[in-house]
Parts: C-alpha cells; structure tokens; sequence
C-alpha cells in the first residue's frame, strides 16, 4: 500500500477533540479498504461532495435485512471499496458489554472487513463499516456462532433500543433492559424479514426524561412514568435545606403545574397530586428526595419519525399507562403492539410511517380499529373543526341518503 | 330621483352625540358603577354613561322605534348597537342615568352584559331565515340566556363571557373563537336529488366542493355519487347545487365548543374546542343544550382564578382534567381527524388524568 | 289574515330574555309575510328542520350584490314569502346612530318590507330581512335617496366593520371610527362589484382586545398597537394602591412576559419596555394608571376566516406596525392592502380565501410577490422543516439541472 | 457449524459488572462529583462511578481494544456506551476512581459530557459512508467539538446542551428535537441522468416519491421531468433512484436548527427550529459554523436563567426577541411553508421587537 498524501484530513487531527481521522489511519495500517476510504474521503474534502452509490441488495441467507450495501461511485480507482458494505449486529440492551465480547466482535471484524465500525448507529446496532459482497455469509456465520445476531433493515421492525434503566439508573419506572430483551426476541421474525410498509422502530425509556429519544425517533415509544402520587422524603428535603439547594426558586416556582409548595418554615415540601403531570423536573432535580410513585409502568406513545417525507411528527400518546412486568411477558404491550401493526399493515401506504397513516387516515378511525379506548390523555386539546365522522350505524337512518332513500320521500 | 351609486355609509359623525363629538379621543378610562352601565371619564372631566340593554338580535322595526323614543328623551337623540348585538344608550347628562334605568327596568328592558357577565349570544339566521340549518338559532338563544340570565344582569363570573351560535358547519359569527360555541351540526351524507342535478347543476364545481373528496361524477347518470364513508357531512356541496339536501330532522343537532377567544389580553387568541359533538333538536327550548351550557359555567365558576377566561382556566389545568372534573364522555370523535390534526394530538408523556 | 296558533313558539315568549318571537309577532300585525313566516317557523320548530331554498340571483341596477336571495320550500302554501329576500344596508361606522336615521330605516321598510331587522349582521349591516323581488329597486332607490348604501355580498370586499374607538375608549390606537369610513368609501368598487376568488372582509380594532373579533374574522385584520413603551402614571398607581387594588397578584404576577415589577415600599410600578408584548393585560386592569405609548398605529394581520371549508383560520402577523394616520389618508394601508388583494386576485382560486392561498402557497412567496418584508414578529416561531425554496437565481448554477449542464459533465 | 437464525441479541445480564448485577433496580440518586464522572448510590448503600469519555463515533477496533484494556484494569472488564456515542467506564470499587482518571488523562481521552455540559454530538455518516450526504459529518463535529470543548469537560452551561448532526434532510440522529442541530442541505433541484432512468428505474414509483409532485412521466423520452420551482431539494427521489443525482458541491452546505428538545421535563418534547437557512461547506473545518453555533451558546449563557435549555429560553424571551438579540437575519426562508406551516404564523397581535 502507497502512502499517499491527506493534507486536509490531516486538519482534522488537530484538536482536543478525539479525531476520526487517526481512527481511520489506525485501520488502514491493516486494512487496504481503510486506506483507500481515507483517499476518496480526502477528495470528498477536496471536492465537497460524497462518493458513495446507492446501495445494491446484499444479504444473508434466511434473512431479509441486516446489511445496508454501499459502492463508491468509481470502482476502478478504489478497488478496495468497491463494495464496501455494512453490517448491523444487533447491540445488547443498554450498550453493556464485558470485553470479552467486544474483542470478540473486534476479532471478527479485523479477519473480515475494514478493521472500522461506529459503537453505535443512531437506531442502536453496532455498525460495522465496510466489507465485500463475498464476506457477508462468512461475516454473518462466524458471528452466529459467536452468539450475535443481524439488527434490522428495510421495511421491518428496526433494531429496538433503550436506556440505561435499572442497570444504573434512579428513574427507571420499568425494566428497559429486560423489556428491550425480551420484546426483542418475541419479534425476531418482524425484525429480519421485512414485510411492512416502511420501516417501525420501538424505543423504550425508563421515565418521562426519555433518555433514548424515544417520543422523536421511534414509531413505538415506552415511556416509563406511575400511576399514583410521587413520593416525598420530608428528612431528604431538609438535608436539601440545610445544603441550601435552592428549593423554591429552582424547583417549586419552575413547577410546570405548579403542584408543589414548599413551607420555608417546617422544611416540608406537599404536592396536590392531581395535579401533578409527572414530568419529573422535581425528581431530577432532588432524587434523594423526591421519587415516583408506587404504581409504575409506562405511558405508550405512537407514531415517531424523522423529517423525510411529510415533516418530523413525534410521538404522541396512545396508552396513557400500561403495565411493563417481566412477570407477565410483557403481555398488554405485546398484544396492543400486534393490533397496531396489523392495522399499519392493513392501511399503511408504501413508505408511509405509522403516524403518517394515523395522520392520513385519523386517530379516530385508528384507535376504533385497534380497539385501544379513547381518553382525553391522548390529546393536547380536543378538535376546533366540527368535522367529526359519525357512525351512521348509530344514527335513525330512515329517510338518510344511507339507506337510499329518495330525497322526495323524506321531504313528505 | 336618480339611486346615486356607490355613496357609501352615512357618515359616522352625524351618528355621534355631543358628549363624543367633545371627547373624541380623550376618554381616559372606564368604570362600571353597577352591571350594565359603564362610565368613561375623558381628559376633560366630562364623562358619559353607556347603559347596555338587551336585544334579541332579531327585532321589529316597532322595537327600533322604542328605542328612539328613550334615546330622544334621555340622550340627546342617539344611541349605538354593539358588535354583540346589544343596545347601548348614550347618556352625556348624569342627571338623566337613574331616571333612564328606572324607565328601562318599567319597560321590560333587560340592563347588563358589562364585565364579568355574559355579553349578549352572538348568532345567526337558523330556521328563520337560513338555507342550510342544523338546528334554529334564536330560539336556542332565547333558551340559553332565559337560563343564564343571572349572568347577563350580574358581574359575578371569573371574567367576560361571549358566546356565539351558529347553525351550520359555517360557523358565521366568531363561533370558532368564542368561550361558549354552539354549533349546529349535520350527521348524515347529502340525499341527492338526481332530477335537479340534471336539470341545471354544473357537476365539476358540485365535484370541486367537496373537502374531502367524497363525491365522483356519474357520467352514466349525468349526476353524481357520494362516498358516504368520506362525508363529514359539512354541507359545501348543498351550497353548490339544492340538489344535494343535507339537512335530516331526525339527526340534525348541536355540539358544543369551549374555550375560544380573540382578545390577546394576557394569552394570544384560541379557537374553541369540541367537548360535546352532539345534542339533541329538543325545540322549542333545547332543555339538554341550556344544561350542558349551565353546567360547564359553573365547574369554571367554582374552579377558575379570578380574571381568567374559561379557555384559559381549561388550558392551566389541562384539557383531560377538565373532562375528568367536568364528567362528559370523552370519545374519539372530539379528536381532530382533518388537516391540522397533528397539532391537537399530545406529542409528550406528561399528563394527568 | 286568519290567526293562526304557534304553540310551541309561544314557549318562547316566556322568560326573562327579549323574545325575538314576540318581535316577529309585533311585524306580523303590519306584515303579512310576517304572519307567514311565524306559520313556517312554527312548522320548523314542529318538524326541526329548516324551510329555506338556496337564493337565486336578485340585484340591484349597478351593482353585483348587497341582496341576498331567499325562498320558501313550499311557495304554494306559503305565497307571502314565496320570496323573501335579504337586503344589506352599510352601516355607520361604531354602530353609532341619531335617532333620525333609524327611524328613516324603519320607515322605508315598514314602506318595502316585512318589518323585520337584524341591528345588526356579524358582519357589520343593517340586515332588512325578508322582501320581494319586485321591491329590490324601490327599495335601493329610497334608501340610496335617504343617504345609504348596500353592503356587500358574494366574492368582494364584504361591508367593513370596526369597534367603537375613539368615539368612546381609551384604549383606541387609531382613529377606527374614520378608517372604517374612509377605507370603505375608497373601495366602494370592490364592495359591491364581486370580482374576486372569493369573500375578503376587513375589520378595524383599536386595540389588542380586539372587540371586533377581527383576528377570527377578517382576512384583513387591523388591530391597534403602539411602538414605544407602555406609559405609567406612578401617582394613579398609588391611587389604586390606596384602594387595595391587587396590583402585585392580578396585575404583576399574571403580565404573560413579567416585564412588570410592582415596588410594595415605594408603591412604583415598573416595565422592562423590551419584554413587553403589548397584550393590553395591564391596560385593561389599570386603565387610570397605565396607558399605552406615544407612538401608536396598528398591527396588521391577514387570513382570518371561519369554518368551512379547510377549517378555521386565524388572521397572522403581516406588518407589526404600520401608522395609521387620518392625516395621510392612511396611505401605507390602502397600498399594502391593493398589493395583497392583487397577489390573491392573480393566485386565488375559487372560494379560496386570502389565508387560504396564502397557506397553500406559502408565506414566503406571499411576502415576497407582495413585497412585504419578512421580519420575525410574522411567526411564533421559525419552521421546523429544512424544505426551504431557494431562490435558484442567487445560487451558483454552474452544473446544476437548472442550467441543463449534463449529470455527467458536472461529475468531472 | 451452521449459523443459528434469529437467536437475538446477546443478553444484556452477561454484560453487566457485580456492582449492577447486585444493585440492579435498586439505585437510589446520583451526583456529579466532577465533571465527567458520576456516582450513583444504591439504596444497599453501595456506590458505582461512571466515567464518561468522548469518543468520536467513527472508531477503529483498536480503539476498542485499547477501551477494553482500561476496563480490564480498572473495572473488571465492564464498561457501556451511550445513546450520544460515549464511553462509560464503571467503577465499583471507590479506590479505582483516581488511577483510572489519571491514566486516561495520561492517555489524552477527554473526560466530560455530564450535567449542564455539551454531551457530545449524534451524528451520521456524511462523506464516509452515506450515498446521499450534502456535507460531512464526522468532520463537522470534530471542528465544532474542538471549539467548544470547554464546555464539554465543565459544567458551567445554563442547562445540558444535545447537538446532532444529519447530513441530509432524512435528519438522522435527532436532530429534529436537538437544542442544536447540524443539518445538511442541498439546494438545487436534482439532476437527470435519462440513460439511467431508462436502464431501470420503476417510473411511477420515482413520480411518487416527490413529496411536492414536482416530478412527472416523461413517456416520449421514456424518462422523467423535474418541475425545478415545485422542487425542494429534499433528495428523496435520488433514494428511489441513483438517476436523479441531486449532490451540488457548489451550492450545499449547513443550515442550524435550534431549541428542539427529547425530554417531558419541565416543558414539553420539541421540534428544533432553524435559525439560519445556510452556511457554507468549508472543509476541513466549517469555520462559519463554529462560529454560529458558538454565538448562540454564548448568547443563551449570557440570557438564560439556570437550568433553561435552549429553547426554553427562546421560547420564554420569544423568537422575534432571540432574533434581534443576536443579530441573526432573518429571511422568508426561515418561514414554514410546508404541511404544518399554519401552526407556526403567529396568529396574535401581542409580540416584541
């Protein structure tokens, strides 16, 4: 392998901030790919434009996803990257890893592809960047065996994600890890066989500050919140006094309800707690004081998406509280999720998201169909417009145009 | 006597009695001495009372001219209407205040709507008048305020109440930003007189109306074809062609908005919003329709702040306490299913219930 | 005429509120349509349903609309109002009147029709509801005599409204009263001459209270404001302190930017003039002791229109100040307003209203086409979408497809 | 050795260190000791240190190897990564805290991301690896990272501040509910290769794919035709097809979002907003991005209240207010004109300047 000159990247090695630049040239003293990435990406730098073509289909035996191809746009100059394709492995629940499992994905790596990879993709997989058609079967085999699996891609069940969760967290109002585990391994078949109209994620996190971003990012987002009143420690709020933590002003005046009420004299903090909303600023900001309730599960919201096509949507909510128990598998979840890609399934258009088919066709006529009730919790506000839709089958329909009738008799 | 073309309005100036003409725009500021009256003082010291009277919007000539006749003997000669369709007589001599309102309260006169009151229904036509009612429109008034009188003639509400009724889906009349809508409502598609769309209907226009594009051309036919699945039941069509009658005496009613206004004192204007989709025609004096109103008034009654407005006192406590502590159904349709839906729907995870 | 019995109207002359059935009854001793509309209205009240057909065409010599056309259902049953048109009168401006001119309106109509009246429409006119066909021109030719006019009906300019200003406020901005009068007379064409996409209204607040509901509905919103800051007069402050006006709870604590500090010691009122909105909440709490500013014109807002057909609009920020100014026959506004009115002539389609082809089409292109600056106080806030429309002119379009290069030219 | 089909992801228990697998659920609060480093305590009254490490995304396995090294050493072969790509090494025992600092300080990683600092930058592939990209990413979040890295190793910020990086209008990453995001952008429409086209691309679903219906058949030359001022650049149908290249190197670039959040705390979730609609793409180091992003951090440092992220800050002071505080210009562009574009016009008469 020549070396050849980046004067640009060089550039980016500068800095305090850790350079991908030297990441790159740490692989390509293995890898040949590497080295020639680093040269289209110094002309990409020289150019301003990218260099890479669409992706072809590339795949693995018995799935339909997993691999995203990737050839760069003059194959006979950089005949390394060629192909230069990425693998999805999907990651273990909340990024934990004992080294014995990153050497080995590491390994792997280094005997088949660019020796590069992103810990992690947006969506959540270990992304392993760059390798040849010829190596995918091989790559998929040795890592089977090594007890990973593919992640998702194309228009199924994207790999699912969570947040950090009872592993290291006070805020977790349910098991993400476990609920991401197990509800993984329920849709393994939605997962690497696409067969929807578009692509679906599922996010879970543990408490309303929604660490995986769930309610912007996923069509499925689990937020973890309680049912009942938060928890206060009348002894921890006055060790907060006795630090002078700025109760009132940072906490108590910056209420979004304005529930609580803190008395300066007794050092004692009281919520009314209907109307709490449960938006957890007080928690972050005391968590020796102040906790969730007892009664916990979590808020489900659907509908989440980026910009491409029509605008970002987030999430909004569907089931205000549910049960997340490991106890019972997960059950309501497990079913309302079905009824929901089912209905999607059914009435989605061909690169439609869920919330753009509930936008097209309305929340009305979703939620009826997926039999999930409908509650005031699932709207900022009611509807302005009178246009509602009624069931004509509850209507006295003599004499409507719905039972045919001619506009001459009714008139009689 | 040649009509002159395009001469205008009369001239407001001529319209303004000496008191104004004098304090044209040095009024300093108001009071209300008592419900129905309001005092302005200008920069001069002068000052003027306006007594507010109210007026069922649809009156006879001989009800004008009562009023001329206490406006001749109390004000000078004038008098003004509000936009809420109420009377104010004009009143630049204080001597004549007390003898006006004694005279007015002997007469029948209804004195209030000032303040923290309810200022008069604004509404439409109805069955009176209208081509595309969903329900009457002065008779629903007359029930609903005969029932809140107490509110008209008093200032003990939270804040100013304005109400508005319209009869269709049109919504003419402020419906859309008022505290109070009462809106009457179709239910059921179009019945299509086959006959008369041949007769003289221009069916691309008929098609054209339709916002969500429930009706085809039937070309076999010569007429056209309604997909019931897709009517909202608006009526646009039925004012493109008669052939496309809409209304339906046994499912035609009222729904009820909440929480609108257009003033941007303190919060910026609001529509209303759906929080019953459905009431019953129960002519002549819509019993469930005056208790739905009452009762609505009175949960923000025992619950607001003092000077916040009903939309405002549901916005501070969230629209799913208000259902809850209110006790009306909440259904899926009192969820926005048409163009802006997505902004109605609560794009976040904190709530109560 | 026979009596004949209304029973269930009869309900409505009980209670304390003026009965509008009575009125009709009062007309009906004077007017035989009267009498019959009371039988039909009856009939309504007995069947709940209407009885009106769609107006036909019915006008004036010179003019494309003020009438609107009105018939009975039944015209064999009912021949007195066989026909029973709508004529509208323009208004003076504030609904202000000498008892002269109202009793000239009743006495042409006692003369031409049914006796009975709406004082007044939403809109603004003097509705004279319920005349034949025959009477249209005599009844134009004396109220044209008597000094009126028509209002407007179909798609024009439709009559102009505006709250009481300075005939009786002290909040007013501008002189409603006469812009009202002065910008009608200007565009009497445009009223009564239907020639436009659709219905356009315009009405005239003086201050940001906005009695004439000119945000919800008028496509051309004028709503006083000022520039400068708000005026306080510390001594009438200290006045409503001596009565025990709740200034710091009513006041201060509910202003919607809190640019107001209220000193109990000194009893001084003050205002951080760069945070304040001008929302009128103050103003509306004080108005002894708080005015607004010197420098005073109006706001001006387009796109307010109700329900149908694309659901309800608000009128939006287009000029935040603009004088108002007798002195110049408010010029700004008469020229701003023909260049909107032209952009939604040549871009309009049928029964779209200005906000809705604005909303169609884009803001952009509208401030643009109608050369009104874009400045922020136009939005609540930017958009959240990255779909900007660039102007391709600007751009360097050396390679682009808006030069026609050839994709494969521009790749060396 | 068959490779086993759909056995899921490894399990998370085998990933976790004794101080979790014994303390797991049962976490009581955490503090920040220093920037960097967190320390959780349990409610057994153990305690577990994290500390935070940047990383810059794109990662060679060496890089990996040399984390695993440190996590042998110091944490008995644990550590995690974050949903914003950084390293977390966990610390159960107290007394390997200081040596594990010393030695990644010894080793040059940037220690920071915690509390009411810059946590480091979602980002996607740009040039690396993307077909579709209209700048860099990686590269742009080194420069901007470098320059701002005094607030990624303190905590002296209003409130914690999330930047993501999208390099087209996919907005990958976040970037649409970030308190600043990074997006790329195109800017003219795209450009046909007709060879292409006719080679093998599904016509009518190219046509579809136009979000504006800017693009329509072309049967004679057995192609498409771009409508260029319907087009908005957004790329979509360059994914549908590698005929309609849509890259520019002389006219993409960067437009800044602002003010979009995740989290219910406090307010609700968020959309970003953009402030400004372009920047050019002037590798190796983006200087003019540097330096918007870091005016408006400086800004909302020098104006917020403590504990206010970004845009709860414009939100309270008003965009038109954060807009003649810092000087930005503000152009039609920045106006919505797309589906949701109503919500967005201020529909009041109650502003600042």
């Amino acid at each position: 392998m020549t070396e050849k000159k980046t004067p640009l990247l060089d550039e980016l090695e500068k800095g305090k901030w850790p350079s991908f630049v030297t990441e790159i040239k740490r692989a390509a003293v293995k890898s040949p790919a590497s080295a020639e990435l680093l040269q289209v990406l110094e002309r990409s730098y020289a150019e301003r434009r990218g260099h890479w073509k669409h992706g072809g289909i590339v795949g693995v035996r018995g799935y339909g996803g997993g691999v995203i191809g990737r050839y760069v746009d003059e194959p006979e100059t950089y005949p390394n990257i060629a192909e230069f394709h990425t693998v999805r492995i999907n990651q273990p629940s909340g990024f934990f890893y004992n080294t014995k499992t990153l050497r080995t994905i590491c390994d792997l790596w280094e005997k088949h592809g660019s020796g590069l990879t992103n810990m992690h993709g947006s969506t959540g997989d270990v992304i392993l960047l760059g390798c040849k058609t010829e190596s995918i079967q091989p790559i998929f085999d040795d890592y089977s065996e090594a007890g990973f699996d593919l992640g998702g891609s194309g228009s199924c069940l994207r790999t699912t994600n969570c947040c950090v969760g009872p592993g290291r967290c006070e805020h977790a109002c349910y098991d993400t890890l476990e609920a991401c585990y197990n509800i993984t391994n329920e849709f393994m078949d939605e997962l690497h066989r696409p067969m929807w109209p578009y692509k679906s994620k599922i996010k879970f996190s543990g408490c309303a500050n929604d660490c995986t971003g769930a309610i912007a990012r996923a069509d499925i987002s689990v937020i973890g919140t309680w049912r009942d009143s938060l928890r206060i420690d009348q002894n921890a709020i006055k060790e907060y006094a006795a630090e002078e933590f700025p109760i009132q002003s940072a906490v108590v005046a910056k209420c979004p309800t304005h529930c609580l009420t803190y008395n300066k004299e007794t050092q004692e903090l009281s919520v009314v707690a209907e109307d709490c909303t449960r938006c957890n600023h007080c928690i972050n900001l005391m968590p020796k004081a102040i906790q969730a309730g007892k009664e916990k599960g979590a808020t489900l919201l659907v509908g989440g998406k980026s910009t491409i096509v029509q605008s970002a949507f987030m999430s909004s909510v569907v089931v205000p509280f549910m049960k997340m128990e490991v106890e019972d598998d997960f059950e309501e979840f497990k079913d309302t999720v079905r009824r929901i890609w089912e209905w999607w399934d059914e009435n989605g258009k061909t690169r439609e998201r869920i919330g753009e088919t509930i936008f097209r066709l309305g929340m009305g006529k979703f939620l009826r169909e997926t039999e999930i009730p409908p509650v005031p919790q699932q709207v900022f506000r009611p509807r302005a417009n009178p246009y509602v839709f009624w069931n004509q089958e509850e209507l006295d329909q003599s004499g409507t145009a719905m039972d045919g009738s001619e506009v001459k008799n009714y008139n009689k | 006597m040649a009509a002159k073309l395009d001469q205008g309005p009369p001239n407001y100036k001529e319209m303004l009695p000496p008191v104004i003409l004098e304090n044209y725009g040095k009024w300093k500021y108001h009071e209300i001495p008592r419900p129905g009256v309001l005092k302005h003082v200008s920069e001069t010291g002068a000052t003027m009372h306006s007594v507010r009277v109210a007026s069922p919007r649809l009156v006879s000539i001989d009800f004008v001219r009562d009023l001329c006749v206490i406006a001749d003997e109390y004000c000078e000669g004038f008098l003004r209407f509000t936009t809420r369709n109420n009377v104010e007589f004009l009143v630049g001599d204080e001597a004549k205040l007390n003898p006006l309102l004694a005279e007015l309260e002997a007469k029948g006169y209804c004195v209030g709507g000032t303040g923290a009151s309810i200022s008069n229904i604004i509404h439409t036509q109805g069955w009176v008048h209208c081509h595309t009612p969903a329900t009457d429109a002065s008779g629903v008034v007359k029930a609903v305020m005969d029932d809140l009188y107490e509110y008209f003639d008093s200032m003990k509400l939270p804040a100013k109440l304005k109400m508005g009724l319209a009869c269709c889906l049109n919504m003419c009349g402020s419906t859309h930003c008022s505290d109070i809508g009462i809106v009457g409502v179709h239910r059921t598609p179009p019945r299509i007189d086959h006959d008369k769309i041949r007769k003289g209907t221009e069916i691309p226009s008929l098609v054209a109306s339709c916002p969500t594009g429930a009706i085809r051309p039937d070309p076999k036919n010569k007429s056209v074809i309604v997909n019931n699945d897709k009517c909202m039941y608006c009526g646009n069509c039925y004012t493109m062609s008669p052939a496309m009658e809409i209304y339906d005496a046994k499912n035609d009613g009222i729904a009820i908005l909440i929480g609108g206004k257009v003033s941007n004192a303190r919060s910026a204007p609001s529509f209303s919003r759906m929080v019953i989709p459905f009431l019953p025609n129960n002519a002549p004096r819509w019993p469930e329709t005056t208790k739905a109103i009452r009762d609505i008034i009175e949960l923000w009654i025992a619950n607001a702040h003092k000077g916040e407005r009903l939309g405002e006192w549901v916005e501070r406590i969230g629209w799913e306490r208000f259902f809850s502590l209110s006790g009306l159904p909440f259904s899926d349709m009192l969820i926005d299913d048409y163009i802006f839906a997505r902004e109605t729907f609560r794009t976040g995870a904190a709530f109560k219930y």
